[in-house]
């Protein structure tokens, strides 16, 4: 019929545009040496997913590279900055990834979650760019690529960090409430590892799903098993319910409840049921997480959590670190330097700022930089080490600060 | 302008062409035959789970793994179908869409991890097959303005391959005598009967064969990037058919054309809203993306309504919106 | 799920190394920081000091301590990483302990995610917490289960109204249910009102957000006789359309609802907030006054003749456009009241109407296609289903239990419990 | 009186009823085969009820009957369409959207290119259409055959339904009710077709309540009246027999209206 016909047409036009444009590909040389050329940074962070767990990262890397810009930029030019939003599902975050590809970028900063990044590595590295998180912390992310890093610790450590806690309370039993997703699982699996290493009996675990309508089942399944200490591996965005529920209604205290760093945030419930919950958080100590988080709060008003805005910007700093020491906007070349510039060179003198590091390497010394968090070092299998965790608690105004 | 070209790029993306091939299975159920099959994730989850856990877990063959996972795409398309297909469309619409979310929900429990990576999802040990027998030099491939990973293109190349394949396989059953069979069960199954026509069989055909191109759409979705249970959730079923009706359902080519739009102009509204932002139209990136989806939920309405038969239809041909 | 309980006090815990990261150079304490420290006590969490504890290294002891009165010890430094036997006498300690000799290997790791100190606990005796038993939890969760159930109910029947009079099952009904939700959490927590009041409130702006959509999109559709199918699909777009301008307006992090909280009610083994039994309460009333309405109410009982049949009740003189919308009205506010509730029960998002839209399709297709008592039976059983499977199921897999329902009806008895056959067609 | 010529069609005991009201009540009726048969009665008799049982689109509570001596009850509608007893619908169901070639091509049996992964079948196909179109000449639509079928008339797509069935070359045809909403002069035509189809050597079947028409067209006669058989037998005979004439205009036709009257007052 005359519709086909017609449909016939148009498809075959576009397929033979695709067939003809294949055959007459050009064989791509290795990526040119981009020396001189200005470092291109491409951020893929979810702007609309996650309940907004994301948008502060998006943030932290404004902030970073208009403070490398302010200071002279890199190798001579400003640093070129592309955003796009990999939202929570892989095709959209895929043709992100794409779009950053074709734009030329030498350092992709993200994905936000453990699951997307481990999609989207081989795509980023193969196009001879680098790729550093701020937020991936699963452990199975651990030398995955020569050219993926990241800057937040896995959440083995923190999880050791939790269980010396509870012990140190005096409990002998725990139970477990995670998030079912990349993250979620693999916290939870660090901190059994953690628990059983340190005697304490985990008598109960139970996962959620974000989109479900409540987590009541999950609540009740752990408190019928009656722990002596509940640990809550959740976004602070799904876990308002559950500490009311936990607290308000299963009399639990800030003696047997502990938080994860993700879970610390802002919350809508009653802050005094939130007063002396604790939970450890990597990062910048407090002074300077406030004066960060302030310049965050100036770029998006209504941001609710700054869990990994630190070690997001510290992402895009120590990569433009490398870039200067490596005089190249080469993604292999900036990877080779990444360990140095954070303190793997012998005699190295340690810097905070990105402007006091880039005069230290303009004068052609060795820099230790050691981010917001007080402390960054690229280890061989390119995990960050030497982090610093505060344990922070909350006020009974609801907002949370290093415990005395 | 380079938004453009960056847009047109999506043109012969691996993903389009996954999804072209997933809704010319969802035409062979809602074009041809009119059956309301709102669980086409369901089939998609099956291939791609299906091969990966094939080649990873049990260490089949790529040919082998393809076809144990084809098997268990006709094997659901028929636990599906023998029941269900004589319910009244929007009961059907409401069990496919309900059984697609128990196999995501199952696929994402940590309660299967071992097999399926519970909400981790499983990484990409599976397209060695697709990596080994590349012919394009390595790293970056120039094609025309566009610059493609070389395993991506290779990967591009394949699934067009198939798509093509598939639609013309599909332009010959519909106009062979079984298809103008079930263009008459998707007008009225009362009078097929009448002619000594099995009508549930030729309905539970259509969902097998609809659902085993799914199951492959499946397969080859996922072979540029890993496996994750949250991509097969409703919105994929719902963005195929605002594809479908937009190229234009009961036509052999409108799946195909759908998706290549669709994808286009979802990269050319990304692409806007970055532009936006450096504009100041919004104050960060987080508001204009939340816009761009508000806009496909406009166009499917708009299309629905007032152009049902989409672009490559012709009305007097379109049944599902018979009055 | 909870694993078998190992007789406590000869607990023999084998130390699990931390094997993901390879032993990178720079440790992350330094170097000479090893050792253990602990904590000694018994099932009631009591100390037991003045026992004597030992580190020993295969057979050489490399450092020792004795528990202080509140159970603690710590023996630092220890040389390097390594397996470790602790041991622990108790022939001359104080408190309760079951044995005299408890023997603990335990290993340091030297990586970037363990700590060079690691803190052990031992428990000497069985602790006398006794786990919840079976009828216990099944009682939590059966009303926990009703709750749900009624939240479903409330929603599910304005959608199985709109089925009868509009003819289609309409996708954009969970939006509804958010609206109430986030018009909710507007009222209670940024302008401070009660939680009564605001649900209220936000009940009426439901009924006015329900006449909005018949008036922007469903009468439009209906003057143009759109098929079945087509208003379905429409359904999904604008679905898709309300959702992600609300994800516009409200950001896409979830919140709870509101400060107040009325306290705990226990009653028996069953703990829940108060607000539920005041929310399952109003449901109750509501549910009530709907099923009277539509029994006796003139205009209840036009709804149903439309329901009936549209054209037969057009010819003998029901206004049916104005009926309609008048269902359109009692579904937007019935939906925004399960929102609010749904909101004060757990939490709000942008996308919390539409994560229980199945389980509303559940309780409408289970009760009957179109019969309101139908809907409220359907969804209770469905609400069951979904929380007392979890006994059984993953609580990750919760809703595969009340879809498992769905479809089974489906295939069973596809015109529900009080539907009849004819209507499924 | 059950004719002695040997029935196409016998069904024994059939009772359909739909929540307490009786719709069908058949002892025993016989079809006659070759001949043209008129099933005749009011207005909701239960003849299209009856014609639904035989061929399958709906079950009674109790029933057999047997086509060409093999049992069919409970027999699927396609099934007994395979059979050779292909039926026509009182709102006739011509596929709009198809053309009218495409129509009849359905109407043909066993075609290869119906089964799946369809091979060769393109010369059975043209032989089908050759056919189809001779068949449309004689029904006067041949001009027609590449429109779509939602062209048609009223009558034409009485026509096309039973051209397609004759298409299906059925033993057995069933029209309900061919005539019903036609001109006069289309009438003469169906009526002209259907007594085509007997010399054609098919059995017919058709269900009309206009008792003129069946006098001039049919060979046997068989009168329902709530759901029961109340007379069968040679149109002369049956349409002039009391009972028939009761059941079609009410038992107290004839009575004076006055006696009636009286009757009330007593």
């Amino acid at each position: 019929m005359a519709a086909v016909r017609r449909g016939l047409i148009t498809t075959l036009v576009t397929g033979g545009l695709v067939v003809a444009l294949t055959a007459c590909s050009s064989s791509g040389d290795a990526p040119e040496e981009k020396t001189g050329g200005p470092l291109k940074v491409g951020a893929i962070l979810p702007h609309t997913a996650y309940a907004g767990a994301g948008e502060a990262l998006v943030s932290a890397v404004d902030v970073a590279v208009e403070e490398i810009n302010a200071a002279g930029g890199v190798n001579g030019g400003k640093v070129e900055l592309k955003q796009v939003d990999s939202t929570d599902n892989n095709d959209t975050a895929v043709q992100a990834v794409d779009s950053l590809v074709t734009w030329g970028s030498n350092v992709v900063i993200g994905a936000y979650g453990s699951g997307m990044s481990g999609a989207i590595v081989s795509k980023i590295t193969e196009s001879g760019a680098l790729q550093v998180s701020g937020s991936n912390t699963s452990s199975s992310l651990t030398g995955i690529n020569p050219l993926y890093f990241r800057t937040a610790p896995t959440d083995a450590l923190e999880a050791a960090k939790l269980a010396d806690l509870v012990v140190q309370d005096g409990h002998a039993t725990a139970a477990i409430i995670a998030q079912n997703d990349a993250w979620g699982q693999a916290f939870q699996k660090s901190m059994v590892e953690s628990f059983t290493a340190a005697g304490v009996e985990v008598v109960a675990q139970q996962q959620f799903n974000t989109t479900d309508t409540d987590y009541s089942a999950q609540v009740d399944a752990v408190v019928a098993a009656k722990p002596e200490s509940i640990v809550l591996l959740s976004y602070a965005s799904y876990s308002g319910s559950m500490i009311e529920s936990l607290v308000g209604t299963h009399g639990f205290t800030d003696k047997n409840l502990y938080l994860s760093n993700s879970t610390l945030g802002k919350y809508t419930i009653k802050p005094s049921l939130l007063k002396g919950l604790r939970g450890f958080l990597a990062g910048p100590d407090p002074a300077v997480e406030a004066e960060f988080d302030k310049k965050l709060l100036a770029k998006n008003p209504n941001l609710k959590s700054f869990a990994y805005a630190g070690s997001t910007y510290d992402a895009v700093i120590v990569s433009a670190l490398a870039a200067i020491a490596a005089k190249s906007a080469d993604g292999k070349a900036v990877a080779a330097k990444m360990a140095e510039v954070s303190g793997g060179a012998e005699g190295s003198t340690k810097c905070k700022a990105f402007k006091e590091c880039a005069d230290l390497l303009a004068a052609g010394t060795k820099v230790d930089y050691d981010g917001l968090s007080g402390g960054l070092k690229f280890a061989s299998n390119n995990d960050v080490t030497e982090t610093a965790y505060n344990l922070y608690a909350y006020d009974d105004k609801g907002s949370y600060a290093v415990a005395p | 302008m380079d938004i453009i070209w960056n847009s047109l790029r999506e043109l012969i993306t691996p993903t389009t062409a996954a999804y072209a091939l997933a809704a010319i299975g969802l035409n062979v159920h809602f074009g041809f035959t009119g059956l309301l099959n709102f669980g086409q994730a369901g089939f998609v989850a099956i291939g791609a789970y299906g091969f990966a856990i094939s080649v990873m877990t049990f260490g089949f063959s790529t040919p082998l793994a393809i076809a144990v996972t084809l098997v268990l795409a006709a094997g659901y398309a028929l636990l599906l179908g023998v029941p269900t297909l004589r319910l009244r469309a929007d009961y059907l619409a409401i069990v496919t869409i309900a059984a697609a979310e128990i196999i995501r929900f199952a696929l994402n429990s940590s309660a299967f991890a071992k097999w399926t990576g519970g909400a981790n999802g499983l990484y990409n040990e599976y397209s060695g097959w697709l990596k080994g027998s590349n012919p394009y030099p390595s790293g970056v491939v120039t094609v025309g303005p566009w610059t493609f990973g070389s395993n991506d293109l290779w990967i591009a190349t394949v699934d067009w391959l198939v798509v093509l394949l598939t639609a013309g396989a599909i332009y010959l059953l519909v106009r062979s005598p079984w298809g103008r069979v079930l263009k008459g069960i998707r007008e009225d199954e009362h009078a097929m009967l009448s002619l000594g026509k099995n009508v549930n069989l030729y309905k539970l055909q259509a969902l097998v064969i609809g659902g085993v191109i799914g199951a492959a759409a499946g397969i080859l979705y996922v072979q540029p990037t890993s496996v994750q249970p949250f991509d097969f959730a409703t919105r994929m079923t719902f963005n195929m058919y605002t594809m479908l009706i937009l190229g234009g359902a009961a036509t052999v080519f409108g799946p195909i054309l759908g998706s290549m739009i669709f994808w286009v102009v979802m990269r050319f509204t990304d692409e806007l809203v970055n532009l936006g932002v450096d504009g100041g139209l919004f104050d960060n990136v987080t508001q204009g993306s939340q816009l761009r989806f508000v806009l496909v939920g406009v166009a499917l309405v708009l299309l629905v309504v007032f152009r049902p038969q989409g672009i490559l239809g012709n009305r007097t041909e379109l049944s599902f919106d018979a009055k | 799920m909870t694993p078998s309980k190992a007789i406590r006090w000869l607990l023999a815990v084998l130390a699990l190394a931390c094997v993901l990261a390879l032993p990178s150079p720079a440790a992350a304490a330094p170097a000479d920081e090893w050792g253990f420290r602990g904590l000694l006590r018994d099932g009631e969490k009591q100390p037991v000091s003045g026992a004597a504890v030992q580190v020993k290294d295969g057979d050489t002891v490399v450092g020792s301590d004795t528990t202080d009165d509140k159970g603690r010890w710590e023996i630092i430094p220890v040389p390097g990483p390594g397996t470790y036997t602790l041991t622990i006498d108790t022939t001359a300690a104080s408190g309760h302990f079951a044995g005299d000799e408890y023997e603990v290997d335990k290993e340091l790791v030297e990586s970037p995610t363990t700590l060079p100190v690691l803190n052990v606990v031992v428990s000497t005796t069985e602790s006398s917490q006794q786990v919840a038993s079976f009828t216990d939890r099944l009682a939590q969760r059966a009303v926990s289960g009703f709750n749900l159930g009624l939240l479903i109910a409330i929603a599910a029947i304005g959608l199985s109204l709109v089925f009868g009079t509009s003819r289609f099952t309409n996708f954009a009904h969970g939006e509804s249910v958010t609206f109430g939700g986030l018009t909710g959490f507007v009222l209670a927590h940024v302008l401070g009102l009660p939680l009564l009041l605001a649900a209220a409130v936000a009940t009426v702006l439901g009924g006015f957000f329900g006449y909005a959509q018949d008036v922007a999109f469903w009468r439009p559709l209906r003057r143009r006789g759109v098929s079945l199918i087509t208003l379905m699909i429409a359904s999904i777009g604008i679905s898709m359309a309300i959702r992600s301008l609300m994800q516009f307006s409200f950001g896409s992090a979830s919140r709870g609802m509101t400060e107040e909280s009325w306290g705990t009610v226990t009653l028996g083994p069953v703990v829940m907030p108060a607000t539920s039994y005041a929310g399952m309460g109003i449901s109750i009333v509501v549910l009530a006054g709907v099923g009277l309405w539509l029994k006796h109410g003139r205009i209840g009982k036009a709804t149903r003749a439309i329901a009936g049949n549209t054209a037969l009740a057009a010819t003998s003189g029901v206004a049916v456009d104005k009926i309609t919308r008048i269902v359109w009205v009692l579904a937007g506010a019935l939906a925004a009241l399960s929102g609010v509730l749904l909101g004060v029960f757990n939490q709000v998002s942008f996308d919390m109407g539409f994560n229980l839209l199945l389980l509303m399709f559940a309780g409408v297709i289970l009760g009957g296609l179109g019969t309101s008592f139908g809907t409220l039976a359907g969804s209770i059983v469905v609400g069951l289903c979904t929380e007392i499977l979890v006994l059984w199921i993953p609580a990750d897999m919760k809703y595969v239990g009340g879809l498992a329902v769905l479809v089974i009806v489906l295939l069973v008895r596809p015109q529900g419990i009080f539907g009849r056959r004819e209507r499924i067609g | 009186m059950p004719s002695k010529r040997d029935p196409i069609l016998v069904a024994d005991r059939v009772h359909r009823h739909f929540a307490g009201v009786t719709a069908v009540d058949v002892d025993h009726v016989e079809m006659p085969r070759g001949k043209i048969t008129a099933l005749i009665g009011p207005n909701g008799a239960g003849k299209t009820t009856f014609f639904n049982l035989l061929t399958g689109f709906d079950k009674p509570q109790t029933g057999a009957w047997s086509f060409e001596g093999k049992p069919i009850a409970g027999l699927a509608p396609w099934q007994v369409a395979r059979r050779g007893m292909v039926r026509t619908f009182q709102l006739t169901k011509v596929l709009g959207r198809l053309t009218v070639l495409e129509n009849m091509l359905l109407g043909s049996k066993n075609q290869r290119g119906e089964r799946l992964l369809p091979f060769f079948w393109r010369k059975q196909e043209r032989s089908d259409s050759a056919r189809a179109l001779e068949i449309l000449e004689r029904f006067k639509l041949g001009a027609k055959a590449h429109d779509y079928a939602a062209s048609l008339s009223g009558g034409q797509r009485k026509l096309l339904e039973m051209a397609r069935a004759i298409m299906n070359e059925p033993s057995l045809v069933m029209l309900d009710e061919p005539m019903a909403g036609v001109n006069p002069a289309l009438t003469q035509s169906l009526l002209h077709h259907i007594k085509d189809l007997k010399n054609q050597g098919m059995t017919v079947l058709f269900v009309e309540h206009d008792m003129h028409m069946v006098r001039y067209v049919a060979d046997w006669v068989i009168v329902m009246a709530e759901g029961r058989i109340i007379a069968e037998g040679v149109p002369g005979e049956v349409l002039s027999s009391t009972a028939v004439v009761d059941a079609y205009l009410g038992a107290h036709h004839d009575t004076d209206l006055r006696e009636l009257v009286r009757e009330m007052e007593a």
